[in-house]
């Protein structure tokens, strides 16, 4: 597959996630909250987690952003639902390390995730693939 | 009532001493530049001088800048001008969705002369991607023409990158700067473009002045004939008062650039961060930080624009539903098509507030107060 | 030394309440007139009484006015733009050869797009015979365009008698009207032209701003393209303190023009007087009492046209050897050319005074007494 090709497909995941957000939506209260803008952009995100025995149950998100933001919000909520709050911030930080086009641990599985490994190349939209990982990293340790 | 003036990307308030250059012209200098005796000599001078500080301006030189009687003027020029010179290279021209109007309809003009127009277009943030210019480019591409910060949204593209990759191709790069102009750092070395337009009265600078950067051995075909003015490039007396007075506003600008950018995008927060206290429902369209400081365009979800521009004007606040051409009708906003498409709420509900001088910060308080008001009460019905 | 200024042909002094009025819009009046918030209808109030005053002065209606950025614009959008609307009927266009650069070079634009023009000839007054145009009319013909007083001899063509032999032809006829205008009394329907161009720096308004008038109905291609200004015709923001000003000096000039044009003629005898009481050898180049007031044209045998204009400019008085666009330059006079001939010693001895305001009797006297003084000097050598 041919790089330029290579790139279409993730465009396409990332259109999948915008056009068919996963985890769309608000949890009952009770649940952790998170509100988060992209101060550049004044886009927002709002985040509602569930957490239990140290694993992430439930991860639903809200807001209003460019596809950017919200296809990586879907994909981050996918990513962290089921997994132990360790994992789910060693996911950010590798993805962190991703967007600042730094080499990254690939022991684990990022699935959806890679395909947006090109907004590294567009530093104005840096912050909009990061914003979900924040507000979840921010939900987190307000909860330790 | 105070009357609260946020509509400075449509045209700006002259600066005083702008408008003092302006009158002591007029009084005094009179010549033609073209004429030989001392009259025109001195005129001549005026217009030298103008023109090495414009040039300074963008790092640009002496020659390399024409003026015009103002940005689509500039624009047209531009476009047609090189696409006619090249026109022996191949007829296809490459622009953006998002373009100002001057640059939009000079696009049209020559498709009905048979030219090729590709319309890029831009994502929900108004950004085009400098990998579709790439893809777009053909052989027979000859001009590509991107603006450097939207009129409507303030995005900034990335017109290094776009340059970068047009290095090696045949085809001139123009950027439509009239936004960007006296507010960005522009330096056409640094940035790599070959034609720039600017336009004065963006600027508080008089209106019906501009000028087009045609870097030296970039052709561009005469637009206005007649006299042998601006070396050839664009016939008829000059116009030396405006002139000068627009050189005055660019001293004044280069001068006080950072502090305004610090001061805009202050503005802009604050006007922000009011809505937000009086939780009024809003999205930003384009970006707060990374765009043009004096640009602010928002989405009020459950308002219409021309209910909230009647509202807003009532209550002494002038604000745009985004370039000032098409404000009179009632036709959406083609750049917020291109963002967000045919069917969005956001075609019709969006504001554009641009910031300036003479602009306070209570200025600036109490008009995200009375929109705050506004919303929350058209939103409500 | 006082300083004599007599080439209002090629520029003016803008009129001090012409000034006054532009200082003062610059300073109170700066909406876009395209915004719909009470400072853009404040400044469409603005631009909508200077047009309703620009049309009556030629009677004409407040929507056949265009506002260009100046003489140059108007002629090119007039031919250009007039041209292009009707290339379906035909390719050929009649001017005549003594028409300013800015019709000239516009036809010459035309011919490289490969229209046919006809430049017509003119006698050694340089007068155009209608019955000339009659015979270089064809079915192809589409634009005619003659100019009503001349810029570099004064003189003035029989626009109506030719306008009534276009009456039964599709070809629509443009006067380019930049020096004749506010000195000569225009009626667009008496003359009975199409098109009529109008510059403001010419009659004591500012530099940079004129109109063009086209009769309802008449089609003219735009060529500035962009907004939706003046009904589509002319994009740009509009200029508006320009137009203010320029209305102001129309103002003016209306309200004096009888007196002016007896003062600018008793000022061409007295300068011919005092010429003849120093025995200078001179003879007049067009026509002295039949042609614009403000302009005379002499010749004088022996001397040498650029040892003259420096010699006067030296002491003090401003004068040209015909339109400033070429002043710069030694070429010849493309008018003197079509009036005597390649080989004619005019060509080469011809000097252009022009009137205006603030020239008083006793400036045209010391100017007379200057140049016999500098004749008899050089033409003794
Ligand atoms: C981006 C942009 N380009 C071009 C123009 C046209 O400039 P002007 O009004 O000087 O003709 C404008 C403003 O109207 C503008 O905002
Ligand atoms: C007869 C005539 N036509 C056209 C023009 C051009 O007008 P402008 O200088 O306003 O472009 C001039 C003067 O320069 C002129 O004298
Ligand atoms: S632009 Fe705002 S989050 Fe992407
Ligand atoms: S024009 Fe015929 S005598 Fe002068």
């Amino acid at each position: 597959m041919s790089f330029n090709n290579l790139d279409a497909l993730y465009r396409q995941v990332i259109m999948d996630h915008y056009k068919n957000p996963r985890n769309k939506g608000s949890l009952e209260d009770g649940s952790l909250t998170v509100d988060m803008n992209n101060p550049t952009c004044g886009d927002r995100i709002h985040l509602t987690m569930t957490v239990k025995d140290g694993k992430v149950e439930e991860a639903k998100f809200d807001g209003e952003g460019c596809s950017i933001s919200m296809a990586s919000a879907s994909m981050m909520t996918q990513a962290i639902k089921g997994k132990d709050v360790e994992t789910a911030y060693k996911m950010a930080e590798i993805f962190s390390d991703m967007m600042q086009g730094k080499e990254y641990d690939e022991d684990i599985d990022l699935g959806d995730i890679e395909a947006l490994q090109g907004v590294s190349k567009f530093p104005a939209r840096i912050k909009c693939a990061t914003l979900a990982w924040k507000a979840m990293e921010k939900g987190l340790k307000e909860n330790e | 009532m105070e009357r609260i003036y946020l509509d400075h990307a449509a045209t700006s308030p002259v600066h005083p001493q702008v408008a003092e250059k302006m009158v002591k012209l007029l009084n005094e200098q009179y010549g033609n530049p073209s004429s030989i005796h001392s009259f025109g000599r001195e005129a001549r001078q005026i217009l030298d001088s103008a023109r090495t500080l414009l040039a300074k301006s963008i790092n640009a030189s002496f020659n390399e800048i024409i003026f015009t009687s103002g940005g689509t003027e500039a624009d047209n020029m531009a476009i047609i001008g090189a696409a006619h010179a090249a026109k022996d290279k191949g007829m296809h021209i490459i622009t953006s969705s998002i373009e100002h109007h001057a640059v939009l309809h000079a696009c049209h003009a020559l498709e009905s002369e048979g030219f090729q127009v590709t319309y890029l277009p831009v994502d929900e943030k108004g950004l085009v991607n400098p990998e579709v210019v790439r893809q777009a480019l053909t052989d027979e591409t000859t001009v590509v023409s991107i603006m450097y910060g939207n009129n409507e949204v303030g995005t900034i593209q990335p017109i290094a990158e776009i340059a970068d990759i047009l290095k090696e191709h045949q085809a001139v790069f123009h950027t439509d700067a009239v936004q960007a102009y006296g507010i960005e750092n522009l330096d056409v070395k640094q940035i790599g473009v070959d034609l720039l337009s600017v336009s004065s009265h963006k600027i508080n600078g008089p209106k019906g002045i501009g000028f087009l950067y045609a870097r030296e051995g970039v052709k561009v075909k005469p637009r206005m004939h007649g006299g042998e003015q601006e070396k050839k490039r664009r016939a008829g007396t000059e116009n030396v008062s405006s002139i000068g007075a627009f050189a005055e506003a660019v001293k004044i600008a280069e001068e006080t650039k950072e502090e305004r950018r610090e001061k805009y995008l202050g503005f802009k927060k604050k006007f922000i961060e009011i809505l937000t206290q009086h939780e009024v429902y809003f999205v930003v369209n384009g970006f707060v930080d990374e765009a043009l400081p004096h640009v602010l365009n928002l989405s009020f979800a459950g308002t219409d624009v021309e209910a909230m521009l009647v509202n807003l004007d009532l209550s002494g606040v002038a604000a745009s539903s985004g370039s000032a051409c098409t404000a009179g009708s009632i036709e959406p906003s083609h750049v917020l098509v291109a963002m967000f498409g045919n069917d969005s709420d956001r075609l019709r509900n969006s504001i554009r507030f641009s910031f300036g001088l003479n602009n306070t910060e209570e200025q600036i308080e109490m008009a995200a107060e009375k929109t705050a008001a506004i919303v929350n009460r058209l939103a409500k019905q």
